[in-house]
């Protein structure tokens, strides 16, 4: 994973480490922020995102809930309104469709409602679940729905530095964050400076420059089109390759630049495509780019997300798919390549915890 | 009996809200009130009676139902009156109209159109009241509808819990727009309910303006000196007019004007007028008369928010 | 409002008049099916969609709910399961966000989940509300939501013809199926056919022909679109109007071949546009066509719907902006005309009730 | 005491529920079943008593912990290791694994991941079998954890309201993932917290499958009479192994042995061992093992789903 930083003595860190780092030391920083959620004091501690906290900032600072989704999302505002900041974890985005209420019809709309009165600053962490038989209610990916609505930031960061960057942010942020994280993405490791930063909102990612194709991939898709991106290669294939991080904001401006030089995109979201993510890429480029270019989307098959694995692997894209769309993109369709590898090395490797 | 000032305190606080309400419902045919009103005329006592025992630092949270809230806890009323015609000077700058009252620096947290909302997110300030030592006891508002929604037990389990700050003022005036509370739950035994969650609760019967506001003056007191946690109060009360709108609603057939009769004979504001000397109630009449007028002609004469402004506060 | 029919002696009927004879019609047919939600049998009957159903069917087929709507989806979805056809109906769509769980969690999974054994036949009635002052919580268009996930359907007719086909159509249907109405086409009339009839999932209409752009209109819109396409004759604009009818499956074969033919694609939401229906067809379109087509949408303002008139009428598109919007697509951006009419009378004439 | 044929059927049941979850302990290294499974050992004793009350045309809902409740209400066996396998021979065809299990032959109409959802979902299955005088009673279990949820009140509330014929079955065994009850709630008060809605409701200490099985059976007598409406029993319990996969979990610090010995020692399954003849045992044991051995190799031997079977089952 590039990342701007190239100091010669790099500090690994994983990402639910990089998680953890941000959220201690904007703890530190700030006496107001709260980490709260089903299980961010328990042994398992959120894959280790929360390890420790409790100890450290006590149990008003840091406290398990009762599943009680809804009520504690609109817990969290009502605190957030009164000066706390709030960040509130779910171990998969599943369970956020309980509080869409409280997240829609209040914490994106009070600051407007109210004529800029009552900032709302919480940050909703939540994880996408994949492998192992995560199945139809533990793998969804709603980030579109987010990303929908005025009012609601949405940061999908696909390595542990733009993790803690874009973490830092969201917590000094005065408006509700969706910070999305994926469970495959917890064994990844990057440098990640100790000092605390923040990654602007609305930045893309250019993860690697290319002349033939754009490949945008979000979230743990980031990784699969880094990877499918360094397969192309051995085809000349050139792929520029771009994280956004950012959904909402997004970094419009990135794209239309590398598309204008490539004349090809695809997107790969880590998601359905129907009004998703990609729909939004696809349909801001054709709006606004004056001579024509190829557009194409991949994302989660257009079903439930199927247990059994064999199913399971047909319904996410992987490098090896990428690889095959992109070089068809720039090749033609009768281009018949399949890289030998397939990629998705995180999805066959998984066996848990969940 | 409460203290003279009190009591004229609690008059001077009812009549305004009547009387902005009654004006809203005069002048609501020449549509420049262009928002849906749920008027609180016949329910003026509970906020009059639970406001009166709040410090200004308190903290209230209410429903579209909320204009007497919001008037009683403090709220400006100039920006209220200048919210429903949709102008700038509004306190929410007219995005948000009647349902949406907002005004922070008198301690009114906010009122919304979604039933249940504001009862978590008022638990949400007590437990930012109370992890901050902040002393200030947090109240909210409600229907009896809004009992029967997931984040009222979600609330009420938290706020029991963490043993918040927090008052639970339940009004109950028997309908959900036009469902009786029997027709949405087995038995009216709502302070039962709360109880079992370990929410002190208590009914108060007959809209009785002085029975308010001693009880819940108890319950803030015990709340303030740390002696006891979570209250609530189910107050008895009765909506005079239709659920939303200016008018009336017998013709509905749901209820009957004898079903209303009692309340409006022990119309708390009449009945604290006879306990007031003449002459202070001629001089809070007409202030509250002259303070209602400034209020409208304030609104009337307020300007419309620039167009830009659609685009203002999305993000802050 | 254009419908296939050319009686001479045309019935004529208003939105609520058409879903209540759907419903009554259904209801008839089968016994199953029940009608439930906040206040379905109070004297306002939801603007008369439900009026006399209850006397007609009993309480037990017709009954208003406790105000819990997560719980009481859960409770259609298991009354589907045991063989009823259940028919909620939210007296907005805002308040659907309570029952998202039930809705994206369960019911649209539920058949998927279960290898095909327990289908779900629920139908989601919710209105769109607009117009004085509605407001943040009373005015949003969350069909793109719903778009978004496989195995729900969603419809939004935009007039009685079609409201009562796609109705009868959905409580037929083995499926989930959300059901958008907008409150401004309560008061809209057209032809409807006293007997029972099912339109066919998957079919836009095309309510005009035209050569030189194709406007899309969904649900009011669809109306407003109308409306434009009237104005823009005065400057020899030949637009081709689609409603879609139905969005989830959506009629991507009649949007091509209209862009074929026109070489231009306005889309008119009723809704916002980031990741919504509007970037969904746009991105359709988009990765479909070989030669370039010119490409919008409108939609709602990327705001919260704010309650003052003003500000609320800047939220919206309407027939005016739509036109002006279409000609210069089709005349070049320089082309300052500007229609007389605003069109949405309907929303300047309400008054409610809400 | 109960008569010898239904202490042999509750010992079998309980058998076969033990028998299979520790063989899938057994041989979850071998990576063969690829789905999180929610071990119920331990915790036999309620699906068996409460399903050996019921008729085959009864219906049952429960959760990702949801192995016995299947198979005590009836579900092949067959499908289901078939199913924790990813085969197409599975009970969900293999889309649906160990959370989402369903034989609506035998009355299991399914199980879900989303906690509190099956709730809703039984209120709506006895909902229809009342409106259309089916005479089905229905039973959802759920955990401790569950109760916390707002669809819970309002599945509590409506089924009291209408009276529905269903039983909840409330397995409290202490934790929520690894989270004890009064972290969650201010009492230790489920009991009392449903009967406010007008549910009978009972506690049943001891992970009793005598106490169980008699106390649900007159509760569903009474709903299958149309003496009463919904009951909920609160089952005691305990769950031996790790909230989510093969093995235990003493290592994490958030519960001791010593907690668990009580448990332990009263197995259910030894306690009707003893109480049932030797060679009746004998047989009993050997039935059951050479059906789990058949299961097991009945879902090794079964093919995975076709990838067609991917975009199959979206819409019905
Ligand atoms: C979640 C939700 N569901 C439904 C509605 C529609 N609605 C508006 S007010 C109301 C009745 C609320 O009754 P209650 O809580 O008793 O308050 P009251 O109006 O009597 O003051 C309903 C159902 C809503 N606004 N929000
Ligand atoms: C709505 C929801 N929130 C959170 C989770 C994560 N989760 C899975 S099981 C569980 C604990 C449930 O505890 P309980 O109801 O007591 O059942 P048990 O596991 O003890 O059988 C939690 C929190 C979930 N699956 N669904
Ligand atoms: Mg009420
Ligand atoms: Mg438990």
């Amino acid at each position: 994973m590039s990342t701007d930083n190239t100091d010669t003595n790099q500090r690994i860190l994983t990402y639910p480490e990089a998680v953890r780092e941000a959220t201690l030391q904007e703890m530190e920083r700030d006496d107001g922020v709260i980490v709260m959620g089903i299980g961010v004091d328990d042994p398992k501690a959120i894959y280790g995102t929360t390890a420790g906290l409790q100890e450290r900032f006590g149990e008003d600072r840091v406290f398990d809930t009762p599943l009680s989704e809804d009520g504690m999302t609109g817990m969290a505002i009502g605190a957030a309104q009164m000066g706390l900041r709030p960040i509130h974890v779910h171990i998969r985005m599943d369970f956020v469709l309980l509080a869409m209420n409280q997240l829609i019809n209040v914490a994106a709309k009070n600051l407007y409602t109210f004529g800029g009165a009552a900032p709302v600053p919480i940050v909703v962490r939540s994880y996408i679940g994949r492998s192992w038989g995560q199945g139809p209610q533990h793998s969804q990916a709603l980030h579109s729905m987010f990303m929908h609505v005025p009012g609601l930031r949405v940061v999908a960061p696909s390595n542990p530095y733009d993790a803690k960057g874009a973490l830092i942010a969201s917590i000094r942020d005065n408006n509700p964050v969706m910070f999305v994280e994926h469970r495959l993405l917890s064994d990844s490791t990057s440098h990640v400076p100790e000092e605390p930063y923040a990654l602007p909102f609305g930045k893309a990612r250019v993860q690697q420059q290319g002349s033939d194709i754009t490949i945008i991939g979000i979230s743990y898709m980031a990784v699969e089109a880094y990877r499918a991106a360094q397969y192309l290669k051995e085809v000349g294939v050139s792929a520029e390759v771009i994280d956004p991080v950012s959904l909402s904001p997004l970094d419009l401006e990135t794209i239309l630049a590398s598309v204008a030089k490539t004349g090809r995109l695809l997107v790969v979201d880590n998601g359905w495509l129907t009004c998703g993510a990609s729909a939004e890429i696809l349909a801001s480029v054709a709006e606004n780019v004056e001579s024509p270019v190829s557009l194409k989307r991949m994302g989660f098959a257009p079903v439930t997300c199927p247990t059994t694995p064999g199913l399971e692997q047909g319904f996410y894209p992987n490098a090896q798919t990428i690889a095959v769309m992109a070089n068809q993109m720039v090749q033609g369709k009768s281009a018949d390549w399949v890289p030998d590898e397939i990629g998705a090395t995180e999805a066959t490797e998984f066996r848990g915890p969940f | 009996m409460p203290d003279p000032e009190v009591i004229q305190d609690l008059y001077r606080s009812m009549l305004r809200i009547r009387g902005v309400e009654q004006r809203i419902s005069d002048i609501y045919w020449d549509d420049k009130i262009k928002s849906p009103v749920h008027l609180s005329i016949g329910q003026e006592a509970v906020a009059a009676g639970v406001c009166q025992t709040l410090e200004p630092k308190d903290v209230v949270f209410g429903t579209y139902r909320g204009h007497h809230v919001y008037l009683a806890k403090g709220g400006d009323m100039n920006a209220m009156v200048a919210e429903l015609y949709g102008k700038v000077t509004g306190c929410a700058r007219g995005k948000g109209g009647s349902m949406h009252l907002i005004d922070l620096e008198h301690g009114v947290s906010g009122t919304s159109a979604v039933v249940g909302t504001t009862i978590a997110n008022a638990v949400g300030a007590a437990y930012a009241s109370k992890l901050k030592k902040m002393g200030i006891v947090i109240v909210v508002f409600f229907g009896d509808g809004a009992v029967d929604e997931g984040v009222y037990h979600e609330s009420l389990n938290f706020a029991a819990l963490k043993n918040l700050p927090i008052v639970f003022i339940c009004e109950n005036n028997g309908y959900a727009v036009h469902s009786p509370i029997l027709s949405r739950r087995n038995s009216d035994n709502i302070c039962e309910h709360a109880r079992v969650y370990g929410v002190t609760a208590e009914r108060i019967e007959g809209n009785d303006v002085i029975a308010i506001n001693e009880r819940v003056g108890k319950a803030v007191a015990a709340i303030r000196s740390g002696e006891s946690g979570p209250h609530l109060l189910e107050i008895m009360t009765y909506r005079w007019m239709e659920h939303v709108g200016p008018g009336e609603d017998f013709n509905l057939g749901y209820r009957t004007p004898d079903e209303r009769a009692p309340w409006t004979d022990s119309d708390q504001i009449d009945g604290l007028r006879g306990q007031i000397a003449d002459d202070v109630v001629t001089r809070i009449d007409a202030e509250v008369l002259a303070e209602i007028d400034a209020a409208f002609e304030f609104a009337e004469n307020s300007p419309f928010p620039e167009p830009e402004e659609l685009y203002a506060h999305v993000y802050g």
